[in-house]
């Protein structure tokens, strides 16, 4: 990458750290939002539904604000966690907190489809076999859901590469902290002439989540055909 | 054709305010449909390189109105400089004031480790000309680490509102109206490049826009843009 | 007792209502499809919440609706093969297998692998997934998968259904090895008389959710007003010992000093078993028959003569191994003047007795 | 000839290497589980695209590899019943049956519908969705939906498996009927030896994916070396016709001159019957029986001995009536002093008969 | 709604049916695109995954100029549509085109997991019946997915109500042709004192957007039931 500055091969290496970690941390919660939404009646499910479902809602500007009303310094929840260490503001944990945000409602769809699709004679032959509910849930829903986890993560994974507007009201731009790809491209189509440096970069980001998305069609093929066992 | 029945404005999104008032008085006065986008300059610029039917562009920068003139997009003998624009430097309601921004304030030690709110240094108008003037009192090696840039002047000033940053750089225009911050300093004119608002009509306007350029520059319209905070342009 | 149910609960169909104590052993679910049974099974599993009512094994309570006591499933320590198989799909054969023994206890007593591997002859299938195997494969690995869950019950909804008569053949004995060595209390469903009648300690027969008849399986079996089992299903249910094993492939068996002759079972000298004989199968002759092929011939007294429907007749032969039941015609009846208490010989084919009608412990080397 | 298959296809575990030719009526496809029957009514159906081969119904080819002829499955004018039902889970009972209705041609002959529901005693389920139904309840669904799909060849898979007998006794005259009035060619897999000997014209008999024996359904029945019927469903077919219906609830058969009872069957006097009768159930007499309860005796000579494994023997008697087989032990073979040419008696119960073992046309009022 | 001034009302009323349209249109191509990449191997159906799925991963502002650059009065496709008399420069048609592509990759996930999902074996059942392959797919594989296109249609709904950047970069932002309620947002945020009217303006599509979203969870879950059976 030998045509790639110094600044935005660092920007490079944020969006991957940032895009990685926000779908890492999310992945469990994804799965067990997901979970509670396609299984559990509870009273409330419909708000936590529609909360999940927010940040696809809201132009990304606003989620980037709200974040920051709730996660920057002064924010309530920003003021306890840095009590215990954890600091969103301006770092790249808050470029992970938006990206992961922003990508949530799109892991969340594609692994409630795949839960909702196991059928649950199955889990309850799970559970005459002894399995506990997590137990059931370990060695049998999750296995079979294993292709819309992966493709759900996926999915999240090229959304964060390619989140800016929340990202970049939270968190601003910071080189080295904060400046994403998507930050320095939209940086570069301010200026006349800045089209070369922006299409580079999109290129970059492009073929990265296109990668990671073949990838992922590949690996979920591969644990859907040995689930249903051809 | 967009706009058909009237004069299309692609206007700058911080002039919003202003020709959201000047408008309505203009179409009372000649019947004529005035309809306003507002966008960001680089926006704006680019649609109309490729094709857009506006009568009229009023950008916030001078270059995006260079690159459109160069390209014989604009009336080159009927461009003018409609406004002008100061930096200030902002913090919250409580901090204390500096008066002027000299190479001798300690911005580094007023920030306190905390960030300077600014929008894109290096590409979008505000955060250009704030490095400037920074580059010129020699600040900005100094402060350089601690700017959170965002993609624009409104997003700097929300930080700022929002607690997140002690202080920052933007428009007076736009620190005026905010109650959660105060303008603790002004920036001298002469530390950067004139903050201009270029305003044309595009070669392809219908006759009518000239009126509503000419109209731009009146006094009512001139008064109601200084209300929103905005200079005359240094002639 | 060791399995108590009772239950009350309402489908849109139907309302069960049953209430039933079954004696250790295996009790069979019999009825009509559509009856209830399956419904049965689940309750009992805890895969169905009913309305109202208690289950208990072996004095556990697995749910009381009383008490507000309530076992999940997988606290129930079930072995349950489903009537529709069930396998998971992302697991090998071998996986599927040994699923149930993740999460049984420790020291829970366990069946060998190898051993139920092998009787249901699926070794060659052991690596492979659910998804390539024949219906019958399926079959087989769900039963094995509930044998080896190292449960305290076993749940079988139909579990031979699907299978060859050679294959049931090989599966029966292994049932009857759990229900008498193993004593795991089996609640057993199935539409085949044979089965009931190998298997069976109890059965319940069930029409339109409710027990219309409930009783040790030699007296239900004897009673041709039994529907669901059909006619065929109606025969005597006789102790007997084993006795020899002659060199022309037959097994003598002693009933109270009779002596009955089979083809060779694989039962020791001296195992007690016991033997349905289809009512169906017998032959009554009022002198004693010469020059025939049948073996065994049992000699008696006329008890009670019932007409059936049609043009058949139970009779009932009290003989020293026991009472014995003919289905015959009634012109029969007629010829040979058969009245109670009148002297009759009951004529029993050997190889009407083998296998299917053996039931007893098998002890494999 | 009506059913002409010609297959070959390698599946992991076993080669699939066919070849017969059946002529018109039921084809049945017997062997043990896994021996490849789904697989071949799958290539049939046109589900599978075997290597090679060919399949034509009455002349009309369906495929065949050598001339690049592909008929996909819905131009194949089919009825399928599937081993393991398939009903639409989002279509009613209703409309699962008439499913096939909307895509048949015009003209094509059909199936009354209340009939066909009447029969399988579905009336009932008829607005309910297959999610609710018990097993036997989806089974029957199944097979009506097949039943009215107007079709040119029906495909059954173990269809009545999951079903009690008498259930199973309703609706195999129903297939008995397509059989031998509307003269649709029917491949059907079953494991049960009296379905097989009730409707099949012929058999194939597969092992390991190859078939090992293919003939009449009489030929194949009476040879005790068919293996996946067990020994139990050797047996001769006599043609019978209704002699005349006794008062007694009797019906008197004609069989080559000799009077056979059997309980009341709906047939009609004249018709003429295929009657199976079990070697299992025939006893041997060297001679004349008195007093006994059989009212079915025919006189013949001994023809064949054939021990069988074990220590049975199938013994081959020359009657009037036709070939009868008895399957006795080897003890009474010596007992009696059987011998080719000797002169014997066939005794045979007058229940073994029926129902379930005669078969032909049912003229239903 | 006396509370909203007539363009803020103006802006609605366009949302709505920018939304509505970018919607009902896609939908067929999203349930035959979904259909083919989930039940069809054909060269070129990874090419036809990553197409899909670029405008979840490119920056919307990308988006937005690579649709000015090929369906823009100067762009090729642009041109030759116009020629038929389909123009999307600058008119709410093309507002609906930038928000059904932005909304494309989100509809055809949900619609594809659910298709894969449904058993062959039951579309073999249809064939065997009778049924062609494309009355076996409307009579089967539609009805039982259709909680997944309804899931997937309102999805697009709502990503279409929010859209913002693909939109103002292709269209611009004209009052009562492209300004929908995001670019209203967008420009009130730009100015001093807009903050009240562009909260006004966001709860308003938040309330659309989770109203119908909610009104597909119930809608899907009806169909589900009728689907399952109970
Ligand atoms: N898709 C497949 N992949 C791998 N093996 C298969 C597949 N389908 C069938 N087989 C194997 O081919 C053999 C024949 O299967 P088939 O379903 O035809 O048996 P079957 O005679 O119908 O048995 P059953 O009576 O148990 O239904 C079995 O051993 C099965 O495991
Ligand atoms: N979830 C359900 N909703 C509605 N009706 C149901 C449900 N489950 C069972 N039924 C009905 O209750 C009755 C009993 O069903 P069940 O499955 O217990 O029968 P079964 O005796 O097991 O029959 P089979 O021998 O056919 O398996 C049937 O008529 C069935 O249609
Ligand atoms: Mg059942
Ligand atoms: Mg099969």
């Amino acid at each position: 990458m030998g045509w790639l500055g110094p600044e935005e091969l660092e920007a490079l290496r944020l969006s991957l750290r940032v895009s990685f970690w926000a779908t890492l941390v999310t992945l469990p919660f994804g799965v067990f939002t997901a979970y509670a939404l396609a299984r559990w009646r509870f009273p409330g499910r419909q708000v936590l539904n529609g909360l999940v479902h927010l940040p696809l809602i809201l132009p990304p500007v606003v989620t980037g604000y709200l974040l920051l009303l709730t996660f920057g310094i002064q924010g309530p929840l920003g003021r306890a966690l840095s009590e215990v260490g954890i600091v969103f503001a301006f770092r790249w944990t808050g470029a992970a907190l938006a990206a992961g945000i922003m990508a949530f409602p799109l892991m969340v769809r594609a692994i409630r489809l795949s839960i909702e699709a196991v059928d649950p004679k199955l889990e309850q032959a799970g559970a005459t076999l002894g399995a506990s509910r997590i137990m059931v849930f370990a060695t049998v829903t999750l296995p079979m859901i294993l292709p819309g986890v992966i493709a759900g993560a996926i999915l999240a994974f090229a959304k964060a590469m390619g989140e800016f507007g929340a990202t970049i009201t939270f968190v601003s731009n910071i080189p080295g902290q904060t400046q994403t790809l998507p930050s320095a491209v939209y940086a570069f189509l301010q200026v006349p002439g800045g089209e070369a440096a922006a299409t580079r970069l999109v290129v970059i980001s492009v073929v990265i989540a296109l990668s990671a998305l073949l990838a992922s069609e590949f690996i979920a093929r591969r644990v859907a055909a040995r689930v249903a066992g051809s | 054709r967009a706009g058909a029945d009237g004069i299309l404005v692609f206007a700058a999104a911080s002039l919003k305010n202003a020709l959201d008032e000047i408008a309505p008085a203009f179409e009372a006065q000649t019947g004529q449909e005035i309809t306003v986008s507002y966008a960001a300059s680089s926006v704006l610029a680019r649609q109309i390189q490729l094709g857009a039917p506006a009568d009229v562009f009023i950008s916030a920068n001078v270059e995006w109105m260079d690159v459109l003139q160069g390209k014989g997009l604009i009336e080159a003998n009927k461009r003018v400089d409609l406004l002008g624009n100061g930096l200030v430097l902002i913090g919250g309601t409580s901090a204390p004031d500096m008066h002027e921004v000299t190479p001798e304030t300690d911005l580094a030690g007023a920030l306190a480790g905390g960030h300077l709110a600014m929008a894109l240094v290096d590409a979008v108008p505000a955060g250009i000309y704030g490095k400037a003037a920074l580059r010129s009192l020699d600040l900005w090696d100094s402060v350089q680490g601690q700017v959170a840039q965002t993609d624009n002047v409104r997003a700097a000033l929300a930080l700022v509102a929002a607690g997140a940053a002690p202080l920052g750089i933007v428009y007076r225009s736009d620190a005026v109206v905010e109650d959660r911050v105060r303008v603790l300093a002004e920036f001298s004119s002469d530390l950067h490049p004139a903050i201009i608002y270029p305003a044309g009509v595009t070669t392809s306007a219908r006759p009518e826009a000239l009126a509503f350029l000419e109209h731009l520059q009146s006094p009512e319209a001139q008064e109601i843009f200084e209300r929103q905070g905005f200079s005359l342009p240094e002639q | 007792m060791s399995l108590s149910v009772r239950l009350r609960h309402d489908l849109p169909n139907i309302k069960l209502d049953l209430n039933f104590d079954a004696p250790s052993g295996v009790t069979v679910l019999f009825g009509r499809s559509g009856s209830g049974k399956t419904t049965v099974v689940n309750a009992v599993a805890g895969l169905l919440k009913p309305t109202s009512g208690r289950v208990a094994v072996d004095g556990w309570e697995l749910f009381d609706t009383e008490k507000h006591l309530w076992l999940p499933p997988h606290k129930r320590r079930l072995g349950y093969v489903f009537q529709e198989g069930r396998l998971f799909p992302h697991l090998t054969v071998r996986q599927n297998l040994s699923y149930g023994r993740w999460f049984a206890p420790k020291g829970a007593p366990r069946e060998n692998p190898d051993k139920v591997i092998e009787m249901l002859g699926i070794g060659h299938l052991l690596d492979r997934r659910p998804a390539g195997l024949s219906g019958g494969e399926k079959q087989r690995v769900a039963i094995g998968r509930a044998l080896l869950a190292s449960s305290r019950l076993i749940l079988a909804d139909e579990p031979l259904a699907a299978l060859d008569d050679a294959r049931k053949a090989e599966i029966l004995p292994y049932f009857e090895r759990l229900r008498d060595e193993v004593s795991v209390p089996i609640l057993y469903v199935t539409h085949s008389a044979a089965e009931v009648a190998r298997l069976a300690t109890s059965v319940v027969a069930l029409q339109d959710g409710k027990a219309v008849r409930h009783g040790p399986a030699s007296e239900v079996l004897a009673d041709p007003s039994v529907a669901p089992a059909g006619i065929r299903a109606v025969g005597a249910v006789l102790q007997v010992r084993v006795a020899k094993h002659h060199s022309d492939g037959l097994t003598e068996l002693n009933a109270g000093g009779t002596s009955l002759f089979l083809p060779r079972i694989p039962h020791q000298i001296g195992d007690d078993l016991r033997i349905r004989i289809p009512a169906q199968e017998v032959i009554l002759s009022n002198k004693r028959p010469e020059g025939l092929s049948a073996l065994n011939m049992l000699e008696g007294t006329v008890d009670t003569i019932r007409a059936g429907e049609g043009p058949g007749a139970i009779v009932s032969v009290k003989t020293p191994a026991g009472s014995v039941l003919a289905r015959i015609t009634r012109r029969s009846v007629d010829a040979l003047g058969l009245q109670p208490g009148q002297l009759c010989y009951a004529v029993i084919k050997t190889v009407a007795l083998a296998p299917q009608n053996v039931g007893g412990r098998v002890i494999s080397e």
